[in-house]
């Protein structure tokens, strides 16, 4: 067992599975070196047929993958900043999340939409975002946001596999993380949540940089007596709501941190969807704890201010008891 | 000027009368669908493309079912000329289960994949970077395919265009750009908005652009011809400029609620060099017998009667299906 | 008082509009006449050089109004249907939602981005989207989805009126409506919700063609004496939380019908919001009825199939009583 | 080959002088943006423009605070030759309350629209429809300014640029289109993934493409000159491909991450057709004392100085400002 950073994991995911289905491709820019080392040196393995690197046309190629996959390729596209989404927003939204739905069943449509999302130390409005909360309206698109090396592999694997656009967002506030990841490759079946901490008094939902912050306050307030469930979503489309529904009916209480702005937003959809499943069983408000609705500041203090942190968590936590 | 291709065009007789056949089958179509939608038996927007249908015909008629095509909001012609069943085209545009797509689609979105139909678009300029990925394809498998993208004079002004005839350029794909230039985008002549000629927009990417009679499917055929072949032998994409008319309306239905917004004798003058027309006019003076044309016409029609009375015997899908097909299921 | 419909009432604020300020001008595709009539003959009386046919462009004009706007134009820009928003994303989000911000407040963007929004009749998965949410979610939008003819009209005259980016969806179920609406012009302030009718015992929040169908199962229940009170937010952005607060504290249950897709759309977020500012009022789960998570089908049984109906949201109001 | 302009090119003097010191300004506004960022004092993304800097200066130097630009990621030269003071961009670099935007813009947002800076752009190929925008209100409003957008090669292949030239092109609209054409677009050379000539894109158009020398400020200022007055008559845009070559790093602090991409060579080459030393070069030959560009450069250096202290005595904008300036209150 190798610890890898969180986007070696990402990396090593693409290469097992160019290996193992020659239908695997690359494209997107700069894919030869990768923005965050994702596709770097496959090149040198894979070749220049494989590992395509595009013009700054983010509208051709992300729309080019629907064409692609739905005569054989099983295109992973490097978008590189989320942000970037929202120049081939038509092709992600009009075709490649309809084209199955509007022919009735007709095509798979295997691709994954990867890139880098949410801040990464003042890179400002236009490469900051943290767009999920879109993808996962817009049906017809899984929705993929991980939170550790280990999961990114797993999640990875099965993205690369699936019959569907796959958007796969890797948190850049993760870059630094690395941990243990096996050896030998695995799958982890998008759809299935984690809990990343058993407990009994409060479910916290965390979304992908937001999970460590949610452990790191378990691990605080265990002393005071309070036993904190942390459940990482891993996928937000499918959702894993039993998973989530089961916790809160054992806690009766329930936090969402999510590291997106907060108006439609994935932390009320969560909050929507267990008053659905588990209102009887909710002993409290449920709280979230998002950015606030801002796009994201460039100066590192007003960048930091809209940050999920332990204490906005912890405040949420509280709130709940 | 355009160049009179089609008089230096041999294509042997049979490929003839099926071109012939081909044009008397989408045309009857469209006027069926016409007919359909004044009587209100269609639902939503439909955009039928008469007069403009030697451009789908004479393009199709070098096509494989290996080779792929993308299309617009006005498609009709192109799904028919790459061999789709006018019954189930029918059942589609009702909305009905035996269609293309169940009835999810309708006329705008009609799909075959196993005839290399990757798709009608409702998005001006939407199928462009599809065609394109379809061209990746072939150059990443080693396939000697091509993709065709038809697209509409309108649609030359989408960004994603350009984009595409860079991306094909450096990449050689083989895609087939093919613009039905019929002189309007909905109710506005496209050259007031439109700078320059659009075959020439593709000239700064190395990409031939070429201008053609798109009325004269031996003319449409010859020049598509040349690029599928230039295609095949990876030496790229084309960038092909069909000069038509749209006869018809933009959308059936529109005289409800629009005034006249072009002078009825540009559409007289148009129809005077009607694509079916001239060309019955040369088979028959090709010495081929007018009465194997008019039992082409009598079939064709038939064929189309047949195909509504399938539409309509067709039910509507069950209302469970609204929640199918938003997503495979991996290994089903 | 003459009965307009729908979008006469909003053609006739942009009239009023471009009459009382030169600065406003409209761009779009075909607006000479203007795909839902909203700007219809107006070139007549206001030139080619107000009002400006555009090509097939979107990025090009959407992204073109906001230089516009910065130096010194009020643009009218008619999208057409909402779902091409899409094919000019990123001049939406990543430009019009951001340029204030991030100039640190040095620009006004007197903007306004029309669309005929949501299914019309079969028109299948690329014309009948309803993207409130997505635009909720940006910050930096304003976002108003009136349902009556004079509701249109004034929120039209104050969006105009309006130095940001504004978002008005017509919502095209809302066509063959046709009401009274006064002579005198005059403006609904941005972000006031209105009760379109008092009710006691349950709170209906409406949005858009969705507030008639409240107001007839209000009216069906009365008879059985469930006072149902009826709220169109009519803005989405700002939101009118007081007024939906205030009378959940009334009620103490909470409907919300949103004709739209459901994962993180506005009727999740209301719901989740209500929870943070009401939750002791509530004496029921708030429930939601919204489009089920698929796209818009052309079928029109299929399509039928996914509306707000009476009959779903009497079921969601029994849910709460 | 590119025609040697500069030779042809006539300035007097005082304007020669402010062309060196704007030049001046902007490599010692730069060289210490590198020495500021290995220092680690400068958050987020920067990119800087030195080798390119004639294309700033020589475009900026013929238009008025009533003009309008629009930039790019690699923005600081246009926003210094466009009249930004170096102590208020610093204070922006730096994210503190004293910089144009309050530092909530940072490095690739730097707007001042006093100036007629309409804004640098993180999205490559997002500022293009802006400029266009600005163009259709002088167009509109009768004003008589222009508007330049400045974009780089790599965002040439960006549908946006497309559109953008054709409604520059449809309208007449006065934008001059320069592409800084830096053989880079981050890693890969242009030429690898760019069909053909960029500066060609614009013919299809109607719209006049002209390639020239971007490391010659003089002739840099010539032909936008000519593309200024012909907007200004009211005849319509230009396409521009300044050619350079990025000497610098793409963002600074690459090599911690990445290998050599290109042949130390290569930069050497370019190194020896610096913009500044060959405007030097010209300025001592056409007999001016060396000794008054020794005083601008020390000037130019000192204010840089200055600037930076400047900047760094601002303090960090207030967290209570990350909630303002979403949304203009109306009539504040
Ligand atoms: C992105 C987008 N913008 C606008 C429309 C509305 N629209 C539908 S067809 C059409 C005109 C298209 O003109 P053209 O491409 O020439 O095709 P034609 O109808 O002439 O075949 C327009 C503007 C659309 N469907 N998609
Ligand atoms: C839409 C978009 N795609 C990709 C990027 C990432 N990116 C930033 S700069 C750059 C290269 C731009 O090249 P060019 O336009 O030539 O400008 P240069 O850096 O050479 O000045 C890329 C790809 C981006 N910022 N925006
Ligand atoms: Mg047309
Ligand atoms: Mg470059």
């Amino acid at each position: 067992m190798a610890k890898l950073y969180f986007f070696q994991a990402v990396r090593r995911a693409i290469e097992v599975s160019m290996e193992e289905d020659e239908t695997v491709i690359v494209m997107g820019e700069d894919v030869d070196l990768g923005a965050f080392g994702v596709t770097s040196e496959l090149i040198g393995r894979f070749g220049p047929n494989r590992i395509r690197k595009t013009p700054i046309s983010e509208a051709v190629f992300v729309g080019s993958a629907v064409g692609a996959a739905a005569t054989g390729l099983r295109p992973f596209v490097d978008v590189m900043f989320s942000s970037f989404f929202y120049v081939a927003m038509d092709q992600l939204m009009n075709q490649a999340a309809r084209l199955r739905y509007m022919s009735g069943g007709q095509v798979e449509l295997p691709i994954v939409y990867f890139a880098g999302t949410g801040p990464s130390g003042s890179t400002a409005a236009q490469h900051s975002e943290n767009p999920h909360a879109l993808m996962m309206h817009a049906a017809g698109l899984k929705v993929v946001m991980p939170s550790t090396p280990a999961d990114a592999f797993g999640l990875m694997m099965a993205s690369i596999r699936d019959p569907n656009p796959v958007v796969f967002l890797g948190d850049l506030s993760l870059t630094s993380l690395r941990s243990e990841v096996p050896d030998e490759p695995y799958e982890i079946k998008l759809g299935t949540a984690d809990v990343k901490r058993p407990g009994e008094d409060v479910t916290i939902v965390a979304i992908a940089s937001t999970v460590r912050t949610a452990l790191d306050l378990a691990t605080d307030l265990e002393s005071e007596g309070i036993s904190v469930e942390v459940i990482d979503p891993r996928t937000l489309v499918p959702f894993d709501w039993n998973t989530v529904a089961n916790s809160v009916e054992k806690t009766g209480r329930l936090v969402v941190a999510d590291p997106a702005r907060r108006l439609c937003g994935a932390a009320g959809e969560i909050i929507a969807g267990i008053n659905e499943r588990s209102w009887s069983s909710l002993k409290a408000a449920p709280q979230r704890v998002t950015w606030p609705d801002v796009p994201v500041p460039f100066s590192p203090p007003l960048e930091a201010s809209i940050e999920v942190t332990k204490a906005d968590l912890e405040k949420a936590v509280r709130a709940t008891l | 000027m355009i160049e009179d291709l089609s008089s230096k065009t041999s294509v042997d007789e049979s490929t003839m009368l099926d071109l012939y056949r081909q044009l008397v089958r989408i045309r009857s179509f469209e006027e069926k669908v016409q007919e359909l939608h004044k009587l209100g038996k269609l639902p939503g927007f439909v955009h039928v493309c008469i007069g403009e249908e030697a451009i789908a015909v004479g393009t199709c008629s070098v096509l494989t079912t290996r080779d792929h095509i993308t299309s617009t909001h006005r498609g009709h012609g192109h799904m028919i000329a790459k061999g789709a069943d006018v019954g189930r085209m029918y059942a589609e545009i009702f909305g009905r289960v035996d269609g293309y797509c169940r009835g999810k689609g309708g006329s705008m979105h009609i799909i075959d994949t196993k005839l290399g139909i990757l798709g009608a678009n409702g998005i001006v300029g939407g199928g462009i970077p599809m065609a394109t990925g379809a061209g990746l394809s072939e150059v990443v498998l080693g396939g000697n395919g091509v993709s065709v993208c038809f697209f509409g004079d309108g649609a030359a002004n989408q960004g994603v265009l350009f984009e595409a005839l860079n991306l094909a350029s450096i990449w050689k794909l083989p895609v087939i750009y093919i613009c039905e230039s019929n002189n309007f985008m909905e109710y506005t002549p496209t050259a007031d908005l439109t700078a320059g000629h659009i075959y020439e927009r593709s000239i700064p990417f190395g990409v031939p652009g070429i201008e053609v009679d798109g009325n004269d499917v031996l003319a449409v055929r010859k020049v598509v011809q040349e690029a599928v072949d230039r295609a095949r032998r990876g030496e790229g994409p084309t960038l092909i400029e069909a000069v038509t008319y749209r006869i018809a309306d933009h959308a059936e239905g529109e005289s409800a609620f629009l005034d006249a917004y072009r002078p009825d004798s540009d559409i007289e003058q148009w129809r005077d060099r009607d694509p079916i027309s001239r060309f019955r006019t040369r088979l028959l003076s090709d010495g081929i017998d007018e009465g194997v044309l008019d039992e082409i016409v009598q079939e064709e029609r038939a064929r189309v009667e047949a195909g509504v009375e399938f539409a309509e015997a067709s039910p509507f899908p069950s209302e469970e299906e609204t929640l199918d097909h938003v997503f495979a299921v991996r290994g089903a």
